[in-house]
């Protein structure tokens, strides 16, 4: 095994402009934002964000103009309000939204993980989500053996995906605790795999439970240490959500001064 | 009156014993009326979640209901991809949905208000919509705001299907559930009547005229308006319980 | 939740003549043996058995006259030789054998799993494997978006399936510690699931680590409480397999004495 | 001459360092080939197998090499979906299959010898083969039996996709890897030139008589015919270090 500990600044800088990212975490949860702020830090451009319900992560590269095209299949705050940066973009033509539902986001990421260039779902006809795509990324198919009109998906493969966890060893065997939110996928569909962690842990600890390790070492190009690496998203069994935070982005925002934001949090 | 708890006990009676009821993001009343039935006429109704947990034991409800927390003491870890596989076997039987519009055919809008590409209102998007109106076996649809601008004529986009046109068939669109069983806003109880929407029941506190007043196309109202049943001291006393913190308000600001 | 305790003379009479039944583990490993022995007691008749890689339970129903057809990838007894009654019947024209490859198995069943009627998988083509299938399972298919040639698998969806598990709740919550062996798939691909365990725990032990139920309560029928439910199968942090017993099973059905075995192990 | 360890050791040499190599069932000289990699030249190839184990740091091989004692001190669990999705990808490098008939082609038959309906021998069923000969970035073939009956014209049955007729190109059929690259017998190691099989190397004790007598199709005879190199000191003790039990001769027996 290979070690891949690489610092924040490292792993932001060898994510290329204008490629497409996968981003983990669901909401408030375990998005990966200690890597995301310095990717703004750096000011990434042109990038492509792919995720299915999403919140900061993407509110804030979307804001800090980092971002020319979006995938997803939800992007807001819960009952705190819309994604005002994403609002504002959307409404002003700056970037490009493809919405999905969940599961097309699910099965193009599994798909790509599976190695194969689409998957078939249910659902979806008579949502106006089929235009979207317009037979693009989804497509009336009938079934092989039945004739069953089904709607089949195309791969969804991120140049990269960055994911936040618990633990990883320095090559990249990851422990993420609770809820998974489709990261494994996220990891498998990519071309290359960034994990920052809240701990870095020695090879012997990952041997005593291998079937807590959701991602194995071969599948990761770089890891990061990076305590509160998720914040102020939770982290599961180290931090909750910091919801006054949120708050004060929302705030900030909404009052278009997300420069103060960033001034405060990011730089 | 309470109109939180109104609506949760509404939402709550939609869920029958013995089955599988799910609820997404953004969705405090939801969580509620789940842990509702579950405690009262519904023992055996299986909860399930966009927190990817089965059948929890958390203490009170989350602001983000898909916390993290909502794993702690559930009987099984069932990740989305495994809910919605398991939706598309059609046994997922109650989703439920809200909508920022709602049309008279029971179809939902959580995209954009105006046009796709040049929006007025970029909403945050229908995160499952598309695909479990389709699969769940009902969805019950709700908004806290029932005005004319949510309860319109016809949706600016379909994000979740209901009986689209009113005329086609869901089934041979590939649907495995019946549709939207109920609307529950902060009037009223609406089913659905002929694929038409029908005012079923109207919240203490409110008249018909208010229900028709801000309602943007034309209901079926039936011979007699029944009033919602009021939630019982009990329901009131385990809404309390798993909510001291009051979420339940927060749409409602 | 429902309490689903079965003994395994209900469970066994629970499975229909002429059913398809998948059985669960794999090779000499965690197979529902118990529930197999009852099955051949019992003389169920026509079944057709689904598997990906099998030994003892396969061929001991075959052997039993169980069976009118076995879909599998391998069926033997790995290097202590081939499946004395599987070869026979096969050979003799009294069962029909669909010969899979393992992927076919696990494409076969996670499409059921998914609710789907098929799904796509790569490779086959070239192997004679295809045509033993003959466009009924296996059937060449143009990929919608890549036009790539890819080999559709029509879904697997077995009447029953039966497994045996390290722990279980009255309820059906199952706990399978180590190797998984597609049980999971199994069971979400059937129309009906026994689930045999060594254990019948609390549901207040199964709330302390829902990551380890490996197959919800509402997914299972039935519920049989049997210690050593997989011997002469080894099943994993509980027993090793017995080899000494399978070297006795192949010796008695070489010299035509499956009978001996059946009077000394099952009735 | 120590066969067992000679094909072991020749196994072995296939893999080269960061690569992913697959074991299946009822394959102890494969399994002990993979450990042996791991142990010399290759410390960082990825061992994976059917126990759906990842780099399993086991005391000694087990006649079932499916055993889930494969699973103690692995870095990863990774179950048999899942690692065949990522040979899907075109990731795994190496798998390792028998053949009760390998043909000229590196063709390999583990269905039936005769008929498929009608078949004088059933054999086993190929296992992974018919997905795995064409997602394995190569292939590598072995029997412990090299005879007329083995190494045949052309096999009755194509269980395991090699080079086919030797015409068509495996790449229009959907494959991912390049085919057999190596076949390891008992008595010695072939590889395949212009998609016929020549002979590598021939084992210690054997002559390239015995070889051609015993094999059913005409061989490519290279100028100079190597003996296979012989294990080495270290080989043999890591050999014997993790099969005490000697498990390597069963297939011989």
């Amino acid at each position: 095994m290979k070690e891949k500990l690489l610092t924040l600044k490292e792993a932001a800088s060898s994510i290329d402009d204008h490629s497409s990212v996968a981003i983990g975490g669901m909401s408030f949860h375990r998005a990966p934002m200690a890597l995301v702020r310095e990717m703004v830090k750096q000011t990434r451009k042109g990038l492509t964000l792919i995720g299915r319900e999403e919140g900061l992560s993407f509110d804030l590269l979307i804001g800090s103009n980092c971002v020319k095209k979006a995938l997803a299949a939800y992007i807001g705050f819960e009952n705190l309000g819309l994604a005002p940066n994403f609002r504002k973009k959307v409404e002003k033509g700056e970037i490009k939204f493809e919405e999905h539902a969940c599961q097309s986001i699910v099965t193009g990421l599994r798909a790509s993980a599976m190695g194969l260039p689409f998957l078939p779902t249910r659902g979806f006809l008579g949502s106006d989500v089929m235009g979207v795509h317009n037979g693009r990324d989804l497509r009336v198919i009938d079934s092989p053996f039945t004739g069953e009109k089904l709607v089949a998906v195309r791969a969804i493969e991120p140049d990269v995906t960055i994911i936040h966890a618990q633990m990883s060893d320095p090559y990249g065997n990851t422990r993420i605790i609770g809820q998974m939110f489709e990261d494994d996928l996220m990891v498998k569909a990519a071309k290359k795999v960034i994990v920052t962690a809240e701990e870095i842990v020695d090879t012997d600890d990952i041997r005593k439970h291998p079937e807590m390790t959701a991602i194995p070492h071969f599948m990761v190009d770089g890891v990061v240490k990076a305590p509160k690496g998720a914040y102020p998203c939770s982290c599961y069994c180290y931090y909750d959500a910091d919801m006054d935070h949120f708050r004060e982005y929302l705030d900030l925002c909404r009052k278009g001064a997300l420069d103060g934001y960033i001034d405060k949090y990011v730089r | 009156m309470a109109i939180p708890e109104m609506m949760i006990c509404s939402m709550a009676r939609e869920i029958k014993d013995g089955e599988m009821a799910f609820h997404g993001l953004a969705s405090p009343l939801v969580a509620i009326a789940m842990y509702l039935a579950k405690n009262t006429h519904a023992p055996n109704m299986i909860y399930s979640c966009v927190a990817e947990s089965i059948n929890p034991l958390y203490d009170k409800v989350t602001l983000s209901t898909g916390d993290p927390a909502l794993l702690r003491g559930a009987t099984a870890y069932m990740t989305i991809p495994q809910a919605f596989d398991y939706a598309q076997k059609g046994k997922m039987d109650v989703m439920f949905f809200g909508g920022a519009q709602i049309d008279k055919h029971g179809n939902t809008n959580l995209s954009v208000i105006g046009d796709y590409e040049k929006p007025k209102v970029r909403l945050p998007g229908g995160a499952a919509s598309a695909f479990l109106c389709m699969m769940a076996g009902r969805t019950v649809i709700w908004t806290t705001n029932h005005s004319e601008k949510t309860m319109v004529e016809k949706v600016d986009f379909i994000t979740g299907q209901g009986f689209l046109d009113g005329k086609v068939d869901r089934r041979s669109l590939g649907a495995l559930g019946l549709g939207p069983s109920k609307v529950i806003t902060n009037m009223g109880v609406f089913d659905f009547y002929e694929k038409g929407m029908r005012i079923e029941s109207v919240h203490p506190g409110f008249t018909l005229n208010d229900v028709l007043d801000n309602t943007g196309f034309e209901l079926i109202v039936p011979e007699k308006v029944e009033e919602t049943r009021k939630p019982t001291e009990k329901e009131l006393e385990i809404i309390e319980r798993i909510d001291p913190d009051q979420i339940r308000k927060v749409e409602f600001e």
